[in-house]
């Protein structure tokens, strides 16, 4: 396809509902002459593997870390490396990592040197630490009580040796969500962090009139702390009920929740969405709050630190944190990670009598 | 010469083995105004220790109602460029693949339109164009038109559909995603330009319950192959893994939650009726197992972030479906769905919590679905149900005690 | 002690608060002797196990069934039978079963024997069925939506030799509750039964004033379908609402919901209390629905019939019913007993969320 | 002569091998006027597929607020030896131990007052006398108190608390659960006799995980023996079970919840720092296997039947607690429970329902306890938590993260 931006735009010319270009138009011969028609893979060192189809024809991927928020130059540099080495095709995986689709076998060494010459990160594949899913942060959200890159940044080089060469138990999947919005799978990760307020919305009555629907704000609100104030025309939060979560916020700029020094981020821990061996299961809390502390965040990275070690000196083989977790128990959790347990892990919401333990089973740590 | 601003913080970040995300701003800011003080503006938050983002804004392209999430800060006066600083979400091709050609083509069209910054990818899958102004939205959604390109969804509309790799790469994907994945974004375009619904609607599809994509955690309808023929043995390859190291016994059949795995040392067996589908033995071996026919998908309703009932995973509605072109059960599953939740859903209402809230009989009855076991993780406890007046004059039980 | 029963009593000569006679004055001198110092036992035939005290010491138990209702002339007679064996010593358990206590060894045969002879049912120790933990039925309470003797009967008829000679592959714990008050553990046994209703209460608009207190009978209601009417002082109930439990008949007499048509049974499967191998699990349904039909309620014999059966041939050694399904699988367990999974089988009230199946793991049962 | 009704119905259960309770009603009938028309009653209900009992009803004894259900039949015209058919709530002792000579003075006393019909037991713990009149009252109590015995609770009270026979006769409670009954029977009488609660409160003690008092599904406060010490192994034993044909890997090993068993043909080891304490091997090689102490018990909170919020089963509250005489601890525990629950809890709120309502942190705060993981299943999932002003100023990584 050959792509043309015209100097002079006619916004008349402009079609819609046209969707996204067909797939086709993107994929590698060799992937078009096997789609669907795979036999299997082999993973030949942290950042390369090669899919080998039926017919035996093979692509080669060598996959590289991307801090997903990109520059033109540096696109433009990707494009020039893929159609050096692969004909120009290349891919962004679902967690953000560029792969190089090379098909042919000579050039997979060439690429590779090159990508380390330019000081391309180059690993993610198989059982280590890929790249972290996340969100916009203070870059670009009005509602982020914590930077998403900057974690991503410390978090990152913290366990890079685990994305380029050591190996984990399992995959770790890293997230961040700079508000309980949630943005991305923090709810369902190894191990997570969200950023969070810990003080009531203030009231901007105001403006509330103006900027903000009654009926709306009051459903927003998860504890139903929110009621009228008719007589300003505005709202009250019933200050007991209130959980930060800033929901209401969400949908009515009058009530912002942001606080320099109360607000920060909680760790959760033992997520994942695959189906294998265990079904998918949610990331619970595991550090429930700490400081936001730019531009390294450096508790936040300690706090992992404690948590990723005791997985990986603990968990057999293909056990996800989750899993691993699970079988010794949350006490013994606590008890290896030193991590305290607070009253902020006691579940008190909807489904807080379903976390309680009914049952004598119990290790004894102490 | 854009403007330059001290960023000692942010220069932090640069530091370290993992691609700087600072380092790409630098490089835009060198180039463009807005990115200077998109950076600017950054060192100001990290200083403080707070966002300096307004709240929302409604911008758009005439016809659609949505695609740009509108962005102004709050700090105009000491950073103009990025007074407006817009996102333009562009729907993304199934899978994620690019050619050079085409990645040139985002980056001339960026540096001329916007800042020179972009996310490969959002969490939801489109390709994001990071930081515009207003007035360069009609053409910068003319000239994405003109070659082929259209903008992905935002608002109370079907979101951009995304999928894993699937068939293009994987051995183990037992549907087309990509295909089914450009099929339903097609088929839906009003839905996905034109915010009709109570809230937003995402749907994605993976080739297998690996679920490369977090389907199950973060679409209202999760879309995932799976299979219903037996796992294929190639023995040989089994006892290359065994001798290869891999306890076969520790590895494989103690995590088999089916408990349906035996392996002598020799011989690996399989009872194929007690298998979960978990993918663990096969993913873990790979090559040596299969999934064999016949493919289709389990359909899996409701995952959505925690607001407001909390996090919810996706559940079962429909244990196997078929899945060929051109997938009329699926898109009359998904109107049916989408029509009583227009009609029931309130306003910021998911279809999951709108399900939650009016149970699962209504929504099974208004899509022509019949309850089964495999539904639920287990029936319920509690012994208050509701019974409907022509339940009362059935007699099932003279049928199955007979 | 002796005890007296003066021809006339003086009602002012009562003591109040003085509580339960000391438990010392009703143990054996053997469980005396030995109390606390137990060392093992041994189950030597279904109804009689022994016990061995660290001293040597030994106290055999003899177990016969009971149906609980007990007239004094049967009680007289195993107290009569107690002294010829047992000096006078004897107990029940908590399943209402009767336990002769036998401190000398040559006097449990004959024990035996006299009990067979008088017809008493011997047995119920061990992995096999036991007594039926149950309430007070159309015998005694306002509230029974289906008697409870009734069901126990013919349950203990129908599996009788469970209880007296055949194992099972764990403990088989029924329960009967003739309301969802469930006075018993219902809600947590292997097989259980409880009283049901499929009709909105009939509001006696008459009486509601005096005989019902407002506040209280919408606090009643779990799924807040009662509503004033004040026109009326009395109460109206939003029928889309109403799961027909019945609680608010509890707090308030004027909400008659009993129906001969339309009451019934629901039976429930797979609870059980104790801490062994799994945590304590709820009972979860398994027939949402079978008639009333006194004398002896064959459907739910004949369902009962396909669950048991079903569980025997399929469960392990030491698996309760609720370990056996939780290892098949619901489809599983619908399939090889053939009982139908209805639109009532799926929750829809507080933790409707946590029992649905978010995961893809499932086997093919057709 | 009493009076005779046909009871076709009835008669039916009369056949088959259990014990018949239409056989005792008949014989009660044979003496009693009220235990005939209940009988006759009966036999209606069974033919109409209703009952016909009137709803509640209060009456009792002097100075006491409960002990006694009254009940009143709706058809006191055709049967009016049923128009009064109260129950009398006895006290039973722990354990449920008994002597002959007691058993006949309560027949005596019984065929005296009542219709001599009994439950031995009701599902609380109580002796329950079925069927007198109001008149009655008094005189039965006067004469129960004079031999020893008084009445049970009933009403929005502490209900009768209960016991497994435990040390009494079971080698494996490490408690002693016959006595803490008893104690706390006698420490809380005027708790048992005066309802002066939101709701009932029920205490269930037993002497281990087996839970033979199923004190976890239906008792408030539910007390159940444990221990810390290793599990004594006596090896011999363990392979005499083997000899006898009992599988040990898959009957104890493959069972074990904390996979902490091994067993190589010959020799049984348990790693105890993994052992969650469940009974299994312990019971199902009886001898082989003990506790060792210390002993204990660990406190759970909240079961109950259905209304209003769903069936719950107690949860851990305090993972252990020696129980040595006098009890203090646990007894202060519980005031300060039921002082915060008198406090506010809703009129028929249990003590579990309260704390779902407010959150265990006001609970344990009340009553002086520290959060521990052993009270969850798990943490939390939802990013939504309270903080109160004084957890604010707290930096408590400076402490975890040194
Ligand atoms: C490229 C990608 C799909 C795509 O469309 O982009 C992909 C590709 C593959 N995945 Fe994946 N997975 C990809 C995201 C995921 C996700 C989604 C996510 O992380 O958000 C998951 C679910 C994680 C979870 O459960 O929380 C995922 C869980 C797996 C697993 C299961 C791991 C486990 O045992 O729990 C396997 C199987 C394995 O590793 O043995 C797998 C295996 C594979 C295989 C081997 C499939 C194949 O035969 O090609 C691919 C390469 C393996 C690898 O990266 O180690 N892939 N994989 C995604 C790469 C992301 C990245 O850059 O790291
Ligand atoms: C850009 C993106 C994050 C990213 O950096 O990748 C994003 C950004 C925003 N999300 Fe999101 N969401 C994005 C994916 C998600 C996901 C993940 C997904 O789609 O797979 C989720 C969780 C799954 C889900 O849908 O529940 C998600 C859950 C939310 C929610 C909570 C919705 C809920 O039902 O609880 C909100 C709040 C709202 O809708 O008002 C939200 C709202 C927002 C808003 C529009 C902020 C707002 O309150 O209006 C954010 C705009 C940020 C900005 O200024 O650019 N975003 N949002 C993702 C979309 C990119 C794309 O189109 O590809
Ligand atoms: C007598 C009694 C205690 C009492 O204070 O009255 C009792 C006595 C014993 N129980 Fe029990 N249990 C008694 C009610 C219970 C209950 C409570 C209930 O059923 O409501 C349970 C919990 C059931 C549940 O989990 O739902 C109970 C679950 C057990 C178990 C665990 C079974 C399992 O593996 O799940 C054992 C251990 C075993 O059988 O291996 C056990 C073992 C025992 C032992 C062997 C304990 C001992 O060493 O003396 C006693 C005789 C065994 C027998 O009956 O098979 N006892 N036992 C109760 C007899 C009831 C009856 O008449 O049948
Ligand atoms: C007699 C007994 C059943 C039996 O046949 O054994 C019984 C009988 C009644 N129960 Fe019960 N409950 C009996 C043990 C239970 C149990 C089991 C237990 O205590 O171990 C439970 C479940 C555990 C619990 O406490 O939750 C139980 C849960 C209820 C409830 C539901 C309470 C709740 O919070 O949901 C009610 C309703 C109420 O309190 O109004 C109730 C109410 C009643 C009433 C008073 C009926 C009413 O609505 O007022 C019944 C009187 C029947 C009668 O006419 O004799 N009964 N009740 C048991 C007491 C005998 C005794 O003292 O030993
Ligand atoms: S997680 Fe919150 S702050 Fe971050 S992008 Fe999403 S809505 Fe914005
Ligand atoms: S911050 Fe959350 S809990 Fe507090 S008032 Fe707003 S919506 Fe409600
Ligand atoms: S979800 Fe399955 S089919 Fe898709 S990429 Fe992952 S392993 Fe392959
Ligand atoms: S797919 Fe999963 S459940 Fe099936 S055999 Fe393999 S490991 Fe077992
Ligand atoms: S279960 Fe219901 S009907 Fe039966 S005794 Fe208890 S309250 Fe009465
Ligand atoms: S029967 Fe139950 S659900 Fe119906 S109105 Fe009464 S209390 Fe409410
Ligand atoms: S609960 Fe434990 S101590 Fe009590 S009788 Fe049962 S096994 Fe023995
Ligand atoms: S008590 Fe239970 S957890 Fe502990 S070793 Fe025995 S079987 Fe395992």
């Amino acid at each position: 396809m050959p792509y043309v931006i015209p100097d002079v735009v006619d916004v008349k010319q402009r079609k819609t509902d046209i969707g996204p270009p067909h797939y086709k138009n993107f994929l590698p011969p060799v992937i078009q002459k096997n789609y669907g028609d795979w036999k299997t893979h082999e993973i030949l060192s942290p950042g390369l593997m090669v899919h080998i189809a039926n017919s035996g024809d093979k692509i080669w991927s060598v996959r590289v870390a991307s801090p997903r928020l990109l520059s033109t130059d540096t696109l433009r540099e990707i494009a020039d490396i893929a159609e050096k080495y692969c004909d120009g095709y290349f891919r962004f995986t679902t967690r953000n990592n560029i792969e190089f689709l090379v098909s042919d076998e000579s050039k997979v060494k060439p690429l590779m040197d090159e990508l380390t010459a330019k000081k391309y990160m180059i690993g993610g594949i198989g059982s280590r630490v890929s790249n972290i899913v996340h969100t916009q942060g203070w870059i670009h959200c009005h509602s982020a009580a914590v930077d998403a890159s900057a974690l991503v940044k410390v978090i990152m080089d913290e366990f890079a040796d685990y994305f380029t060469t050591k190996e984990t138990p399992n995959k770790v999947r890293f997230a961040v969500a700079c508000c309980t919005n949630m943005c991305g799978a923090v709810h369902c990760s190894d191990i997570a962090y969200v950023g969070i307020h810990r003080k009531l919305p203030r009231i901007d009555h105001e403006n509330f009139k103006n900027l903000c629907e009654l009926p709306t704000t009051m459903a927003s609100c998860p504890t139903a702390a929110i009621t009228p104030d008719p007589a300003k025309k505005s709202i009250k939060i019933n200050a007991d009920k209130c959980m930060y979560c800033g929901n209401c916020f969400s949908v009515c700029p009058s009530l912002p929740i942001a606080d320099p020094e109360n607000d920060g981020v909680a760790i959760v821990v033992g997520g994942k969405v695959g189906n294998l061996r265990k079904p998918p299961m949610f990331s619970k809390l595991a550090v429930a709050y700490l400081p936001n502390t730019p531009p390294r965040w450096p508790e936040v990275v300690k706090a992992t630190r404690k948590i990723f070690d005791a997985y990986i000196a603990g968990a057999k083989k293909h056990e996800r944190v989750g899993e691993w977790i699970e079988r010794i128990g949350w006490e013994k959790f606590f008890a290896v990670t030193g991590l305290p347990f607070t009253f902020q892990h006691i579940d008190d919401w909807t489904y807080a009598f379903k976390t309680f333990r009914t049952s004598t089973q119990i290790k004894w740590v102490k | 010469m854009t403007k330059k601003y001290d960023t000692p913080l942010l220069d932090e970040l640069e530091k370290g083995p993992f691609p700087s995300f600072v380092t790409e701003m630098k490089k835009a800011a060198a180039k463009s105004e807005m990115a200077a003080d998109e950076l600017g503006l950054l060192e100001k938050s990290f200083r403080d220790k707070v966002t300096y983002w307004k709240h929302g804004g409604i911008v758009g392209v005439r016809g659609y109602g949505g695609g740009v999430i509108g962005r102004y800060s709050q700090l105009a006066d000491q950073f103009p460029g990025v007074a407006h600083f817009h996102t333009v979400r562009v729907n993304q091709p199934s899978g994620l693949f690019y050619t050079s050609e085409t990645m040139r083509f985002f980056c001339d069209l960026w540096d001329r339109y916007g800042s020179g910054l972009t996310n490969f990818h959002g969490s939801t899958g489109d390709i994001i164009l990071l930081g515009t102004v207003t007035e360069n939205l009609e053409p910068l959604a003319t000239v994405l038109s003109m070659n082929g390109f259209d903008l992905g969804g935002s608002g109370s509309a079907m979101r951009t559909p995304s999928c894993c790799v699937g068939p293009a790469r994987c051995e183990w994907s037992m549907i087309d995603t990509l295909d089914i994945t450009y099929d339903l974004t097609q088929e839906f375009q009003d839905e996905l330009h034109r915010p009709q619904f109570p809230y937003k609607f995402k749907i994605k599809t993976v080739g297998c319950p690996v679920d490369c994509n977090a389907s199950i955690a973060r679409a209202d309808l999760s879309i995932i192959g799976t299979w219903k023929g037996p796992i294929a043995i190639d023995q040989d390859k089994v006892k290359d893994f065994a001798k290869k190291g891999v306890n076969i016994q520790e590895e494989i059949v103690n995590f088999c939650p089916g408990k349906c795995i035996t392996w002598d040392g020799n011989n690996l067996a399989i009872n194929n009726s007690d298998c979960l589908h978990c993918m663990h033995c096969i993913a873990k071996l790979p090559g040596a197992l299969k999934p064999t026919p016949p493919f289709g998908a389990v359909m899996l309703i409701g995952a959505k972030a925690p607001f407001v009932i909390g996090a919810t995973l996706s559940w079962v509605i429909v244990p196997f479906m078929e899945m060929k072109p051109p997938y009329e059960e699926i898109k009359t599953l998904i109107r049916n769905m989408w029509d009583w939740w227009n009609e029931y859903g309130k306003n910021r209402e998911r279809i999951g919590e709108l399900i939650i809230r009016r149970g699962m009989r209504e929504f099974l009855e208004v899509c022509g679905l019949e309850p089964t076991p495999e539904m639920v993780r287990e029936p319920r406890n509690d012994p208050f149900w509701f019974w409907k007046e022509e339940d009362l004059e059935k007699k099932p039980w003279e049928e199955f005690l007979k």
